[in-house]
């Protein structure tokens, strides 16, 4: 890319203060810094539940808490950490951050929509905590009916937080609507599609799930707000509605989501593997066509959600079939990850750390996806910790995990400072070794019938008792590891942060995709005058040049 | 705001190189939009193909009791607010100011005409308690909220509600029945609601001339959201009003 | 994409206009611009199709009146996209994005009926009405034995084996004594659901038997 | 082949019915195959990160792109790997879906937060699921309230059961023993609690407990009524050693007196027990939710006195 774009006229864009300049910025990238604080609060919160979920299950009694306040906590686990922490987590935090960044562009295409978003997304999150007060829901976060919209003591709960995912699913839709336009319409000059980095095609395919299945979720929380307030009967057997309907309803966008969620952390690592191996990606129309195949196909497969509810035995058969074709794409991916790797000149900095955890955490989160996707061996599995210990694997073996990698990767240009480096390493090893542990020996507890949601496992057989409780223990343990490594990380961030932190250098990892071109961090409209294109994302100096002539 | 080499009129936003590039963006945008509504109703039409197939004879006896000819005065004064609002488009491109405000005044007045019909379309059926869910035909309940029941288990309805009482539908699928029809209409109408609100935005802009044939996005964007709910509306009158 | 670009046009999907756009020269927009005639032809053509469909729903043509009436339905929608929201003159992808949020409505509707309309296939007592119609029958108790083990007559969905109120007992069909025979016969009236295919993988399975 | 004998049994539970080892068998193809797939994967990863580890800041790395063979290949041949493994599942699913014409009936009703198995031929209810060993039975399930789901780890059999709804499940137990029954479908507070026990019996022991309702002949009313206790599912909800449950405790019950939900208190004897059973919610004790469905018609005359004699050893 052609021309200097250093820090010569405009200032930072984290120079002005004021509250005022915060809350009513339209620069998005301010924007994703306070979503990424937002993010990071809820995870903590998330966090927070999940280890006293992991705690009450060290005993096979259920001794710490009641059985409604651990159903509220495994719900509260669940629903914060999929609507307000993943699914928000690296489009609109890392994605508005970098996105323009990446794109030559100096904002989003709509940057007052984007700040509407945000402030949607507050709203929404606003109405969870507020379920909180009032009760807490105990539905689980899918809120399958009839036990939704039954008899409850927290009716209001469950209508506030059912309203909230409701807003919040906006709070996507419009950042979805705003990036794919961005995407389309503001590449810099002599930018083609094909010189995009792969990380903006992940995020291409992610906000067409987000626009296009999000608003099937809306109205399906609409229609049970409408249930519970009305008694419609549309989802409620004892009106001759239809449970298995609604769980249609809610999987049709509730599986692409999977899908909006683990596609980001796709281009993440496709960005930390190449600009730390400093090589080309292996395959990039591949991987970049698979993000979009992944996107389209992860439609056509909900139902295999539902191979035990009660659908027909057709509908199961299709959905089957269909489920293993996601594989295929995601097969590429993970061999043009590995293949990157080979003769490449490989850093072991923090995010390649992640990098390559992910290709391991990743791999094993989605082979053990087949013996779900497989209709006799699902109907074992289906509802038992198997599932628990497959999905953490994809969501926080995945996406979890490069985010971390990413918000490494790309903290000195979002802060312009750099984190204690060794530490980082340290905390990346005790994170790597605490998730395993925790989730590895949850496939053991879920083949060998624990069911998930219990809250204790003191009424089954002996026989299997001391299985779980062993299982259970380990889990616990690595629960504990994987938290103390993720406090050092959360310690250390921020203590980069302080006065006299250490600043980092203005392109510390050599990356060569635009967002390096701009100062670190960057200026307030990104970049001075208007940045050329003119290589693709990943042409790095170490490139033998001379062998390609060869080839 | 920003020092460009090249003409940079008021609105077009920083961000933004050109009018053209300014307008390719949002109006790919706006069709995105679209893209979301038109899924976000996919849910509705779901549901009704649900139940219509769960339920045939009780959707056929419900819908007896919807007013064919209100719903069909309704579309043709949907279809003409499309065509007032089309005609505003054109205006604004061609630059006719008169027009321009003119049309969009007519698709307020056709959307209003709308509400209204829906309005006593509305009271007919709370009259006749056809209504959602638990809620249809009233039915009595006892000091500690729960429904009273008759002698083998049914809800007894309030006397006034004839349609009810009479029998010819079950109760529990033309309860779902009325609720997929107040649901779906209901959310139409809300949105003709939004639309009005986002017309009478557009004609005052329109009345001050920040439309010209260079920059009218703002016009056409908001005809391609009342054409959306046109378009909706085409499908949703046969399926309720008319399909025996 | 090793190679070096240096188009130097802003945006992207170029040439995606047929009319150019404009993009090189005055960065204004040029725009499509349609007769006055073409905005009331499709308007007098929507009228009629309007009329039209409430003339067909008068017809009483039974369980095609639901197709013809999306058939005109599908037109006049075609009508308003094409000619009044301009698709017709609109970026590809721009048309590409509204007709994937159908294809992707349609992937909704398609996949949840074959789980909504291939219900009981294998096992007839599992069809979502079996149950629903044996409850709404408590108040006859013999009759209701009949219609658990006739489940014939509830799958079949004929007029008036839905419940009309539970003072109508269920048409009982004189009730096999093994209920194995009754499952043969359920299998076959089962896809009396419109649209319903009875060669479905899953029917292929052997013969249905309690 | 029975793989838990190679492997242990770290991955699946015992195999107790006959498709277990069918199911089995797909399910450890997939694993050793997955297992193969990871090795190879991260095998790679290591050996090129650590062969490929930066050497010095003149490194050279190589320009490849691309390789349209190899990337054919690693989609095309995993590709068949997963056609089989769709067939392979499917045709062992297909096989749990269809009942065999000869299986014994059982009604399964599941409600929050108990189990009951009715056995229609032979006029039983039972909270306990007793079944025959080698003969194949079909369950016909509903739920009165939630969602439930039925699930036996030992026979790889689950099955979601739906309010308004049926659903058939059906199994054919090779190993006689007891075992979990799983309500794996969340319910609500006492989801974890919704467990019970399938009991496979030999065809001579299954006869003598249908012919005897449960009971072994010659036994004392308090110990019939400890089975009965059992065997209605009175324990899933009332204890018998002080926990508190969704009901109250039967531990010192009899005789005892209750403050009821209106106020007025009553005291626990023949009659009250009688009243409770078979009109649950005339009398509630207060700070427990009605939730209990009435067994009137399905305890007889003899096992109300079984129960009322076991609830009195409880009390002493």
């Amino acid at each position: 890319m052609s021309g200097s774009y250093g820090n010569e006229g405009e200032q930072s864009y984290l120079s002005r203060k004021g509250f005022l300049t915060w809350a009513l910025t339209l620069d998005h990238k301010r924007i994703g810094l306070m979503y990424l604080g937002a993010v990071l609060f809820f995870f903590l919160i998330g966090g927070i539940m999940a280890l006293l979920v992991r705690t009450e299950l060290l005993t096979a009694e259920g001794d710490l808490f009641s059985g409604d306040n651990y159903n509220k906590i495994y719900t509260l686990h669940g629903a914060i950490m999929v609507f307000v922490f993943i699914i928000p987590s690296v489009p609109a935090a890392l994605g508005n951050f970098l996105l323009p960044l990446m794109l030559g562009a100096k904002d989003v295409a709509f940057p007052r929509l984007n700040l509407a978003s945000w402030y949607i997304y507050l709203l929404g999150s606003a109405f969870l905590i507020f379920s909180v007060l009032a009760g807490s829901i105990d539905t689980g976060w899918t809120f399958y009916t009839p036990y939704s919209i039954g008899p409850s003591d927290n009716g209001n709960a469950i209508i506030a937080a059912t309203l909230g995912v409701f807003i919040l699913g906006f709070s996507s839709i419009l950042t979805g609507v705003n990036f794919i336009s961005t995407i389309h319409k503001m590449r810099a000059p002599g930018m083609k599609w094909m010189d995009m980095p792969l990380m903006i095609w992940a995020l291409y395919a992610t906000s067409v799930i987000q626009v296009l299945a999000t608003p099937v979720l809306a109205i399906t929380l609409l229609l049970l707000v409408f249930e519970r307030l009305l008694g419609f009967g549309i989802f409620n057997p004892a009106l001759g509605g239809d449970p298995v309907l609604y769980q249609h309803f809610f999987w049709f966008y509730s599986h692409p989501a999977v899908y909006i969620m683990i596609l980001p952390g796709f281009g993440i690592v496709s960005e930390l593997l190449t600009v730390h191996s400093r090589k080309r990606i292996f395959g990039y129309k591949a991987i970049a066509f698979s993000s979009v195949a992944i996107a389209v196909i992860g439609f056509l497969v909900w139902g295999h959600h539902m191979f035990v509810s009660g659908q027909s035995e057709l509908s199961s058969t299709i959905f089957s079939g269909i489920t293993f074709a996601v594989a295929i794409p995601t097969a590429i991916k993970v061999f043009g990850w590995v293949a990157t790797l080979y003769k490449g000149s490989i850093r072991f900095t923090t995010p390649m750390l992640y990098g390559l955890y992910f290709i391991f955490t990743f791999t094993i989160g989605g082979l053990t996806g087949l013996p779900l996707a497989t209709l006799a061996s699902d109907v074992h599995l289906h509802d038992t910790y198997y599932v628990v210990a497959h999905f953490h694997y994809v969501m926080m073996g995945g996406l979890v995990i490069a985010f971390i990698g990413g918000l490494h990767h790309w903290w000195p240009k979002m802060t312009g400072r750099m984190y204690n480096i060794k530490l980082a390493a340290f905390a990346s090893v005790l994170v790597f070794i605490g998730f395993n542990l925790t989730f590895f020996s949850q496939f053991f507890l879920g083949s060998q019938g624990m069911p998930r949601r219990y809250h204790a496992y003191d009424r089954v057989s002996e026989s299997l008792q001391g299985t779980y409780k062993f299982w259970h223990q380990m889990s616990t343990s690595g629960s504990y590891i994987l938290a103390i490594g993720l406090f050092i990380t959360l310690g250390y961030l921020l203590a980069s942060l302080r006065k006299g932190g250490t600043r980092s250098p203005h392109n510390p990892w050599g990356g060569v995709s635009m967002e390096w071109l701009t100062a670190t961090p960057p200026i307030e409209h990104n970049f001075e005058g208007q940045p050329v294109c003119t290589h693709g994302p990943y042409e790095f100096p170490e490139i033998d040049k001379s062998a390609q002539d060869k080839h | 705001m920003s020092s460009h080499d090249h003409a940079h009129p008021e609105y077009v936003q920083h961000h933004f190189h050109t009018a053209a590039e300014q307008r390719a963006a949002s109006k790919f945008g706006m069709w995105a939009f679209i893209a979301q509504e038109i899924l976000f109703f996919a849910g509705l039409f779901m549901a009704y193909a649900a139940f219509r197939f769960f339920y045939p004879e009780t959707f056929v006896a419900a819908h007896e009791h919807l007013s064919w000819k209100m719903g069909g005065v309704n579309t043709i004064v949907l279809i003409t607010s499309s065509l007032t609002m089309a005609l505003a488009v054109r205006a604004a491109q061609t630059g006719n100011q008169k027009q321009l405000s003119i049309q969009l005044l007519l698709t307020i007045v056709f959307a209003c005409c709308f509400l209204v019909v829906k309005y006593f379309e509305y009271s007919a059926k709370v009259h006749h308690c056809l209504l959602p869910g638990d809620y249809y035909g009233l039915p009595l309940k006892d000091d500690a909220g729960n429904f009273k029941l008759d002698a083998i288990g049914n809800r007894i309805f309030s006397d006034h509600c004839d349609i009810p009482k009479s029998g010819q539908m079950d109760a529990k699928s033309a309860g779902i029945f009325f609720g997929v029809y107040f649901i779906m209409t209901g959310m139409h109408g809300l949105h003709v609601l939004v639309g009005i609100g986002l017309l009478a935005w557009i004609w005052l802009r329109a009345r001050k001339g920040h439309f010209h044939p260079k920059y009218f996005s703002p016009v056409e964007y908001v005809g391609l959201y009342w054409h959306l709910v046109d378009l909706i509306w085409i499908f949703l009158f046969p399926l309720l009003y008319l399909v025996k | 994409m090793a190679t070096p670009h240096s188009t130097g046009s802003y945006g992207a999907d170029h040439g995606a206009d047929p009319h150019g756009a404009g993009h090189h020269d005055d960065g204004h927009p040029h725009e499509h611009i349609s007769p006055l005639s073409m905005y009331f032809g499709v308007f007098g053509a929507l009228m009629v199709l309007t009329v039209m469909t409430v003339w067909v729903s008068t017809l009483g043509l039974g369980a095609v009146s639901i197709y013809v009436a999306m058939f005109v339905a599908i037109i006049k929608a075609y009508m308003v996209c094409a000619y009044f929201m301009h698709l017709k003159w609109d970026s590809p992808f721009n048309r590409l994005i509204f007709i994937s949020s159908i294809v992707f409505m349609a992937i909704f509707f398609i996949i949840t009926a074959t789980d909504i309309g291939f219900r009981g296939q294998i096992n007839p007592e599992t069809d979502s009405m079996v149950l629903r119609q044996e409850e709404n029958a408590t108040a006859a108790e013999a009759a209701r034995k009949a219609a658990f083990e006739a489940k014939t007559v509830t799958l079949a969905r004929a007029p008036g084996s839905v419940p009309t109120g539970v003072d109508t007992p269920p048409v009982a069909v004189p009730a096999p004594a093994a209920p194995a025979t009754a499952a043969a016969p359920a299998t076959a009236a089962a896809p009396a659901a419109p649209g319903a295919a009875p060669d479905a993988p899953a029917a292929a399975a052997p013969a249905p038997a309690n | 082949m029975n793989f838990t004998t190679i492997l242990g049994d770290v991955w699946m539970p015992t195999s107790a019915s006959t498709v277990a080892d069918d199911t089995d068998a797909v399910f450890y193809f997939i694993h050793y195959l997955s297992a193969i797939f990871l090795v190879a994967i991260v095998a790679a990863t290591i050996y090129f990160a650590l062969k490929y580890k930066k050497r010095s800041d003149n490194d050279k790395t190589s320009p490849i792109e691309h390789n349209s063979k190899l990337e054919f290949w690693w989609s095309f041949l995993p590709g068949l790997l997963l056609v089989v493994m769709f067939i392979w599942g499917f045709d062992i699913w297909l096989k749990l879906q269809v009942p065999p014409a000869n299986a014994m009936n059982v009604r399964v009703t599941a409600r929050q937060w108990t189990w009951q198995f009715d056995y229609p031929k032979d006029g039983i209810t039972a909270g306990e699921l007793v079944v025959p060993v080698n003969t194949p039975v079909k369950l016909t399930m509903s739920a009165s309230d939630v969602l439930h789901s039925f699930y036996v780890p030992e026979f790889r059999v689950k099955k979601d059961v739906l309010p308004n709804r049926y659903s058939v499940a059906w199994f054919e137990a090779t190993e006689p023993g007891e075992y979990n029954v799983f309500c794996t479908e969340y319910c609500g507070k006492n989801h974890s609690r919704m467990i019970t026990r399938v009991q496979v019996k030999s065809a001579a022991d299954f006869e003598a407990w249908r012919e005897t309702g449960g009971v072994p002949p010659g036994t004392s009313p308090a110990e019939a009524g400890k089975i009965f206790y059992k065997s209605f599912g009175c324990n899933q909800c009332h204890s018998s050693d002080g926990t508190a449950n969704t009901g109250p405790t039967f531990l010192g019950l009899y005789g005892s007196s209750h403050g009821l939900t209106d106020g007025t208190t009553v005291v626990v004897d023949d009659n009250y027990i009688r009243e409770s059973i078979e009109i649950p919610g005339a009398k509630v004790v207060a700070g427990f939710q009605p939730r209990m469905p009435s067994f009137k018609g399905k305890i007889k005359d003899k096992q109300m006195v079984a129960i009322i004699e076991f609830l009195k050893t409880l009390s002493k």
